[in-house]
């Protein structure tokens, strides 16, 4: 404990005697992990908007006119029974009336001069993730059609799978570019630690020339940088919030609501720990390598 | 407390800096280093305190074997050792107190008896008024009073003086050689490495004399 | 030109008085400039792919079965005549069979043993660029349905909606963060290079105390400033280019054909020249802000 | 060449480290500076080459007012003046060689006529044979030499000389004496400021005396 102040109070010491070295690094190393939050936050969301849509990936089934409440009841019985099928909802012909008045808002006054109601009664099939693929979407719509009462099937096959692909993407690219993006910050953050260290590996020397073991050099460095990288994880984070206020407010809440009723949403606590904990890590590793280094020489 | 055994050494290719040096010095001995410029005194101390390792021959410094001492052995080493460099060496933004404080707060001594040496020493060399200068803020002399006093505050059995009073005149400079008498006189073995005639003339001494990196005299 | 060589020259021989500086900070400069790429090229392509999907967004109008050539021809033009239609393409009933046909490929045989062609004739309607947003398209399409001859008109309401607001959000987002982006990497190229000058103001002291003029001690770091910025540039480039490799190779090319017809593709030269000519500015930069700082003091 | 009216200087709010110094030095004058450590020899030279403006007080070098001197004529003042600086400030990572050329390079020497002067001036220092070391491979005499060697190449008005022989045996030290006079002979204005006793005996020159900040002779 007492050794700990006694650190620190050396660290302290250290920090003030490099202060603009110390204030570019920190500048650097907190853009540099804004740039990764950031990042982390869109793709974050993106995944999770895409998740959203696809647990919408729904086929509708419209009845034939005029299906009395047995047959609805046996209907829907056999497509619960349908490999895939997760749970069968019924839409009657007033609530489909209902849902199209909902959705047209204002523009729905034409449909006040309607002697009956035009749309057909309805069962929306949602299905089980595994399911959710093109070619067992077309199969499970294609039995759904084939029994009785069923007048016609809809479930946007261009839509699935355009969509389909649009999500690979976004897996296959996110993740890589993400990784790309981690990497590329580790060696940012790292090496502007190492930088600002270089300068100073004169006073490396001479604690060694006076007899300091490399543990009574190296802790305070390796403090220097678990404060640097903190430091610079908390910068980011605001740094990031700010992008986060400045973006949600541009896009209209209605648009996102409307991808797929996520909101847009910041880092949870946990997820904010952690970038500041990965921050700090790559401060005492940046400090690691370079005094590694500083201390290999005599 | 020092023993040299046929010791060569040099940097890279080039001739070598020391030759086949020889000779040794007892505990609680006095020695003056001369030889004129470049002839290899530096080099010849750095060996002592394993800043640089002998080609061949042997060295024995305090009971152990520098040609073959281990990496992590060194700061040890150096405990024991107090070394004025010609340089200085100093930490430039660190104020002199904190300089001086260096050698003991390596050595683990409590806060309390840090202050007490310290500041013992610092009104010894005359710097007690220039105590929280940073070290960049010091004329030569007194960053060269600095560098002497951090390498007696420890009191450490041998000391190694590299032109310790280059920047001084000759005032100081005897103040100095009364402060290295006293630690020497206390049982510390001390080397002074000096081109300062008045000094070698005022206080006789045994000498040992580099000539381009060869013994030419012992005295 | 004397006097360059004579320059040169000194930026070399201060090159090499500082390696391990220059190459940790030209490996810094040279990642985030890379990042810098990277982001360009996944936006660069995304966008090319919107505006691909975005010139696509056509109605199509069903039309009755047994409609003559001349009332065919006439509500062409009367189409044609409807404001922000562009152009209007007929498909007979037999080239929508033979559409559905190629489209299903393997899976065509059930069509064999069809006694008549059930797939109607319709117009393919392209739309003017201004009128490609959901309210217009509905517009045009209750135009359009309103004729004579048409049965049906099929534009995918939904999807057009959920596509303007995922190019608005691609629009806004990616700009922004592009912006973003660009900023963090002027500031942590430019301030790599100070960090890395920093450590040598000792040097610039030394020349001004000899009486250097100013332009004596900058043009030298201005010269390493802007090779380490282009070469940084260049290092940038290259790892963009392998990480395209990278993706492209995992994206299935057919999946991007699907998408929009759009290659995923990388850089012109234009571009990338264009890219080496901003890391270079941005090294000078560096070096004109720390060095108008270390030339301050006296 | 050299004029001093009632300057005042310091650090900081510290006592003034130079306090009301007149003197004037005629063009071909040779003069010593002395004094204890910290007495301010140091800072008395570093304003007569503007690197420190006076608190208070004229100075006039070369007719240049540097009380007044505004920041972009001060490259074209360092120019007149050759400075051997009490702590070298050497560009350590460059050769002996590079060192030296410097001040030619900046006054825009062709590159023939710097080789030629800076081979000629290295061997009259003694360190021809050591022009392609880096300055920090060299002895603390060889770095002093150096620095010598690069404040006198470009035949400068006035030479500012601190401690320049405090890293050098008498021998050299008389050498490097030579030198200066041989300059001084050619007209150049010579500042020596040193603790050196031995020189101040064996070369009989004007000498100024420094103590605690203020003038306290002049012989
Ligand atoms: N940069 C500085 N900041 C604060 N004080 C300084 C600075 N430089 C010198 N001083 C102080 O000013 C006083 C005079 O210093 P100066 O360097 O002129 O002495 P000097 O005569 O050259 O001494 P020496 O012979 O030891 O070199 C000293 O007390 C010194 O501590
Ligand atoms: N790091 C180094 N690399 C290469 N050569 C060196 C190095 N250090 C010293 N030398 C050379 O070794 C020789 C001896 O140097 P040393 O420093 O031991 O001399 P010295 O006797 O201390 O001289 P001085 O009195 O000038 O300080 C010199 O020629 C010097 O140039
Ligand atoms: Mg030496
Ligand atoms: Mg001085």
């Amino acid at each position: 404990m007492d050794r700990l102040t006694y650190f620190l109070r050396r660290t302290t010491r250290q920090l003030r005697g490099a202060s603009a070295l110390s204030t570019l690094s920190l500048l650097t190393c907190s853009v540099s992990m804004t740039i990764f939050a950031v990042y982390a936050l869109l793709f974050g969301n993106v995944r999770d908007l895409t998740q959203a849509w696809n647990r919408r990936i729904e086929v509708h089934a419209f009845l034939v006119d005029r299906l009395g409440h047995p047959e609805v009841q046996e209907l829907t019985h056999r497509v619960e029974a349908l490999p895939g099928v997760r749970e069968v909802r019924y839409i009657s012909k007033d609530e489909a009336l209902r849902d199209v008045r909902r959705t047209l808002g204002d523009s729905a006054d034409f449909l006040e001069g309607l002697d009956s109601n035009p749309f057909p009664a309805s069962l929306e099939i949602s299905l089980e993730p595994r399911y959710r693929h093109p070619d067992h979407i077309r199969e499970i719509a294609e039995n759904v059609r084939s029994l009785p009462g069923v007048e016609d099937v809809e479930y946007g096959e261009a839509w699935v799978r355009k969509f389909a692909s649009i999500l690979s993407i976004v897996r296959v690219g996110g993740y890589l570019l993400g990784f790309a993006l981690f990497v590329g910050v580790v060696f940012i953050v790292s090496n502007t630690i190492r930088l600002s260290f270089l300068a100073r590996q004169e006073e490396v020397n001479v604690m060694r020339l006076v007899g300091a073991t490399n543990t009574f050099i190296k802790v305070p460095f390796y403090i220097e940088g678990i404060l640097m990288g903190a430091a610079s994880g908390v910068l980011g984070l605001a740094l990031a919030y700010a992008f986060y206020l400045a973006v949600s407010q541009r896009i209209d809440v209605s648009l996102f609501l409307l991808l797929g009723g996520e909101r847009f949403h910041f880092f949870s606590t946990a997820e904010s720990l952690g970038l500041i904990a990965l921050a700090s890590a790559l401060g005492l590793l940046g400090s690691v390598f370079s005094l590694t280094r500083a201390l290999r020489q005599t | 407390m020092v023993q040299l055994f046929h010791v060569s050494a040099g940097y890279g290719k080039d001739t070598p800096a020391l030759s086949e040096i020889s000779f040794s010095l007892d505990k609680g001995e006095f020695a003056f280093l001369t030889g004129p410029s470049g002839a290899g005194k530096t080099t010849l101390l750095r060996i002592l305190y394993a800043a640089l390792r002998p080609a061949s021959g042997q060295v024995l410094v305090g009971g152990r074997n520098l040609a073959r001492i281990r990496q992590s052995e060194i700061p040890y080493l150096r405990r024991m050792i107090g070394v004025v460099f010609q340089d200085f060496h100093l930490l430039s933004r660190q104020t002199v107190f904190e300089n001086v404080a260096l050698p003991l707060e390596i050595r683990g001594f409590p806060k309390r008896e840090v202050h007490r040496r310290v500041a013992s020493i610092l009104k010894l060399v005359g710097l007690g008024h220039r105590s929280q200068a940073r070290a960049e803020q010091l004329s030569g002399g007194e960053q060269q009073r600095t560098a002497i006093a951090r390498a007696i505050v420890g009191e450490p059995a041998l000391v190694l003086a590299d032109e310790p009073t280059g920047n001084l005149d000759d005032a100081l400079a005897g103040e100095i050689m009364e402060l290295l008498d006293r630690i020497n006189f206390k049982g510390a073995t001390v080397v002074v490495a000096t081109h300062n005639r008045w000094l070698l003339q005022q206080y006789p001494r045994r000498t040992l004399t580099l000539e381009h990196g060869r013994l030419v005299g012992d005295t």
